[in-house]
């Protein structure tokens, strides 16, 4: 056990510190989940990917720089504690990469991870459907095979800042006698083909964070097809276990706002009343750390992740609610302005709100705690 | 001892949720984000207004336990209007020699909102802003401000206007403990109501969803969220309709219990809505369904007027004598 | 809303007062889960009943004193408040005297409450099977139909202070080709019968709290069959509805508990650390008090408790834990001494323990939750 | 950066796993009321006892990170001795010039137990009351009484005996609130240690009890249950573990890394004792069953070396430089 940081993990803070202090714009941009600041972000990506700290964990070749998972763990550390942008590139980067580098064709991951990376070509995830939220095996899309393809037809919904991005990715029934898990195929659809219809979704806050695509009858080749057909489950499921995945949730953000909070709270004066849930944000803050550094070790000495990937997010989701309303509890009265108030305080409300999604999206808690029970307790179903 | 309300009571506040779930529906609200959608001449032909207002100035002297459920049903519609604040004011205005404003008030003609008086350095008073004065209400002082600078201040609850006060006020002659306590349990039992709301949505919603061939509301842990949210507001309800009868008796234990109303109001509403957003999932985080309409109303209720753990400490400082925070 | 006392209210809470204060022992009985105890505990019933408190809301005949709900729950917090002893007659009065008066006979009136109520003879409650907690329908005991009454066997289980008991009561299987709730039979069982054996089962503080009784073809008369034969579950279950029951536990109790905190918190020097969870526990059983006060004045007016019971429970043994709890941390280290230790604080350790059960007996939480759900919010099963 | 144990690290604590699994179980524990079942020859005999011992004093020279699994082992199996104060103080006492002390301590022949000297008036050494010595150990003063007047004090946990402690003491002159946080992590080692026996049982539990037709383990609110409990369990390992490295490398925060490792470790096994319990039923609340025995240490460990709440003070005072308490 050392937990303290080796003279070349030094070295990278140090880089990626100075770089960020450089070059992280000084007035936040406007939200991502608006056209305009959506534009913003991809901009910001653009010069992040171009100095080469988009994807620091990925191969060099794909823009990567090789880092090691602690030494990605450091970058966000640094990302989050600099107040960096919202990554927009996230569900690329994060869900559709890893998939790729555990189940793509080489020809995959050479044509898509750099566009990708550079927010040149921007994914959106599209696995609920209307009526498949938490039961995420009753895909009701289909794909028919045609001529050097895939006809697919079909909705799916949340894609989160759909109306912004280039492609979605998703699983579609390719068989259709088959059931639940069996039969499902998992693609990669550009949203400029025929057929396609969008509708964007707004969100809490009133902006169109979230698309329902409708698909009606279109064409997807060959190529953009992930693994085998018919086996889509497998490879969704590849992914969750990835090291690289959004599953492991990287601990800077949250030490970043428990930071944050301590400011708030040491500005307000210190109110005795609100100490203990103060103090509590930031040593959860500090204990998911821990946590998340253990898990990293293990998986570079060779350990997967696995349905501990659900207690991670149980732990960070309802964690992320306590220190925003905690937050809010703060601010008082003043705490739900609106951002063009003329008292507003910054972000908070809009956190606040966002933070009330961490245990409904990737998975309800409900879910997670399910997973956990049966894969981490062996408890029967 | 009868610990419960009477048929008038109830009859009353039948009347009055008749007429509001008539007008203020989700749509209503929506529609008041950007018109003007003007509650008063309803609550004014209701009667609503006269409520609490002294029968000498054409009021009908009604106590707390008269106008609690109606201040319940506001929160079951989240009515974009400052009725608790209403309600609890005209009887000090009329304490303090001002018959001839609450005789405008009641009719409606007049529009006299409050804002409270706390740590924080700003007040903010709660909708029409435009309102032609602001009395500024502290759980020991009253101040009128007859002509008030008002700076809209936009908030989440884009139907529930917010306006910080600024101008000279002069100190209102009268009881302004009671007349805080009375704003406070307005407080609490909207937010009674609009927890009621928030949870009825989901109950509604859970055994309409089906998920794994079965309703949501069939699966245990859905069943848990929902029962733990109703045990909040149930046992929050008693709590609030004790301290109208504190208000209406001057229990000598009045601001405990007022106080009490609010936290045990407040958490339930606040509960409720992360259970009832939980329980939706995806749907309930968007902007076209309803639930955040009641869900930012609730929030919004339960920052005004001293939070729960200001409240919290007001019940220490008697019950458990220590004068902490 | 009238929530002030009416003056025969107020004069028949002196009167309580007044005889608690002159008869209630001032050194505490010994434990009434221990033979000693329980024996202290009979000879306070005893007292209790000549005086006319062991069952003031019982019609005269049976030595009540017909007193309203109001009133019972005035006795119960005089009661609790002066410090009295545990009830050993509670799951008679309280449960199969409630049933008695739903579904009993006149002769089994007559017969059975009076030496119930004045702990002449002691009854405890035989619901539990080795097999059958949570899942009380799951009976596998049954009794087999003979001249003048019936012959039972099987194995009951958990019956509260068994070991000291005279009889018990519970349903056996009458119908065997029945499943679940079908075909069952309240029957009352004299311990003295051949055929009985009785194991002391001894609870977390080491004490003979519980009984299995294990039953080899006993005799019971017909006149000890409660309601109709193969109609027992409909008799157990009126009792849960019924106004006298245990379901509805008063709030004296929880009351005294409390105030027994506040004095603690002001003698531990008011430590701010547990502040609140101190006024927690004050105000929660204020709130008990208050629901319970509008639940009897519903009941008085007509109205039936049904599923609300439930809800009750919930509350009161989560407020309960977390009181006992509280008092633990206020106590600090000397909290866990044994009530023989030479620093040994007085009855809180004890209470502690049995608090946890309160979530546990009489149907636990989560079944309690299961019956909201399904019958208060009407979810689907 | 590698958050992991080493190999010599994992062996040594599986080693004394094996020893104490054998030796110490429900059984041992349950004889160790009366008879006096005594673990200390054994825990010298696998070279426990010279852990912590300076390797000139005839000990091991190891640092918390080497022995605090060894105490984790301890807590799971509940075993009945000062372990975790022996470790503690071993190295205080040889800083302060006890070196023939320490030397009998490591062979077991002195036994020398510590006792937090906290807010309250007494305290309390657990165990080998009759012991030779005791350690009165504060966050920044030690004393040692030479020949302490024990009275004992019988508590729930009936195998692990305390006793309240008189007698003059001199003050030792060496790292007391070193000594301190060794002795506040070996506390919250053996939280951890009890709390996943405690969760271990619901859970083979709820795989073997059947209610409704199947194993109680398939509802969803006995897995929820069973999910919070692993959940704070699993989160309390990290902290535990930075909290001995801290010790190991005289980190600047190390008093607030041992506190949290107390918190979360004492939290977590107080939410396992709930869970488990409520799991089991009433079969979890009998004395026949062996539930009782982890849960009274888990109470027991958690009153002791100061409370949840007097650490949190402690974290506070540091990170947010506040006094509060």
């Amino acid at each position: 056990m050392d937990l303290t940081y080796t003279e070349s993990e030094q070295a990278f803070r140090e880089e990626c510190r100075a770089w960020l202090e450089a070059h992280v714009p000084r007035t936040p941009l406007a939200s991502h989940n608006t056209r305009e600041g959506f534009a913003q972000h991809v901009a910001w990506e653009h010069e992040l990917f171009d100095a080469g700290w988009a994807v620091v964990s990925w191969p060099k070749r794909f823009g990567g720089r090789e880092a090691t998972l602690i030494e990605w763990l450091i970058f966000e550390e640094e990302y989050y504690r600099a107040g960096a942008p919202a990554r927009v590139t996230q569900n690329g980067i994060f869900l559709l990469g890893p998939t790729l580098f555990e189940c793509g064709s080489e020809e995959q991951l050479e044509r898509i991870l750099r566009p990708m990376a550079r927010a040149d070509f921007l994914w959106a995830q599209a696995w609920s459907e209307p009526n498949s939220g938490s039961d995420l095996a009753s895909v009701r899309s289909t794909a028919r095979r045609v001529e050097g393809g895939w006809r697919l037809s079909g909705n799916k919904t949340w894609c989160s800042r759909g109306s912004f991005s280039d492609g979605i990715y998703g699983l579609f029934r390719t068989d259709p006698d088959s059931q639940r898990h069996r039969g499902l195929t998992y693609f990669m659809i550009h949203l400029d083909q025929p057929g396609i219809t969008l509708r964007g979704v707004d969100d809490l806050d009133g902006e169109e964070a979230f698309a329902e695509v409708f698909l009606d009858d279109v064409f997807v080749p060959d190529a953009d097809v992930i693994g085998e057909v018919n086996q889509g489950w497998r490879v969704a499921m590849a992914t969750t276990s990835s090291e690289r995945g959004l599953s492991l949730r990287s601990p800077g953000r949250f030490q970043a706002t428990a930071d944050r909070l301590l400011t708030l709270y040491a500005e307000r004066g210190r109110p005795e009343r609100l100490r203990d849930r103060v103090l509590q944000s930031w040593m959860d803050a500090e204990a998911y750390s821990l946590y998340t550094y253990q898990t990293v070790t293990r998986m570079r000495e060779g350990g997967h992740i696995g349905a501990d990937s659900s207690l991670n997010k149980i732990f960070w989701s309802e964690m992320d609610i306590a220190t925003h309303e905690t937050a809010m509890a703060l601010l008082g009265e003043s705490a739900w302005l609106a951002p063009d108030a003329p008292d507003a305080t910054e972000g908070w409300l809009h956190d606040f709100l966002f933070s009330l999604a961490g245990p409904i999206y990737a998975g309800t808690n409900e879910i997670q705690r399910n997973i956990v029970a049966q894969r981490v307790l062996e408890l029967p179903r | 001892m009868r610990a419960a309300f009477t048929e008038d009571q109830l009859t009353l506040a039948e009347a009055v949720r008749t007429a509001l779930q008539a007008e203020c529906n989700a749509e209503a609200l929506r529609r008041a984000w950007t018109e003007t959608h003007d509650f008063w001449p309803l609550l004014a032909e209701q009667g609503v207004l006269a409520l609490s207002a002294p029968e000498s100035l054409g009021g009908m002297g009604m106590g707390a336990l008269d106008w609690v459920n109606v201040a319940v049903e506001a929160g079951k519609v989240a009515l974009p209007a400052p009725l608790g604040e209403h309600l609890a004011i005209v009887e000090l205005l009329a304490e303090a020699g001002h018959g001839e404003l609450v005789e405008a008030m009641t009719t409606g003609e007049a529009r006299v909102s409050a804002a409270f008086a706390g740590d924080a350095e700003k007040t903010y008073a709660v909708n029409h802003g435009r309102g032609e004065a602001v009395v500024v209400l502290g759980p020991a002082q009253a101040t009128l401000v007859r002509q008030p600078v008002y700076t809209t201040q936009a908030t989440a609850d884009q139907s529930l206007q917010l306006a910080s006060v600024d101008g000279d006020g002069e100190s209102l002659d009268g009881d302004a403990a009671r007349a805080f306590d009375r704003a406070v349990l307005a407080n609490a039992a909207q937010l009674l109501g609009v927890a009621e709301t928030i949870l009825d949505l989901a109950v509604e919603y859970a055994k309409a969803r089906r998920q794994f061939g079965k309703p949501i509301g069939s699966f245990q842990a859905v069943q848990h969220h929902l029962v733990d949210a109703l045990l909040k507001r149930r046992f929050a309800a008693p709590v609030v309709h004790r301290a109208a009868h504190s208000l209406d008796t001057d229990d000598p234990r009045r601001s405990v219990h007022v106080s009490m109303a609010k936290i045990y109001a407040a958490e339930a509403a606040e509960l409720a809505c992360r259970k009832s957003l939980q329980v939706h999932g995806a749907i309930g985080y968007t902007f076209e369904y309803d639930l955040h309409l009641y869900m930012k109303r609730a929030w919004a209720l339960s920052a005004a007027w001293g939070s729960v753990a200001w409240h919290r400490d007001r019940v220490a400082a008697t019950v458990l004598g220590d004068s902490h925070g």
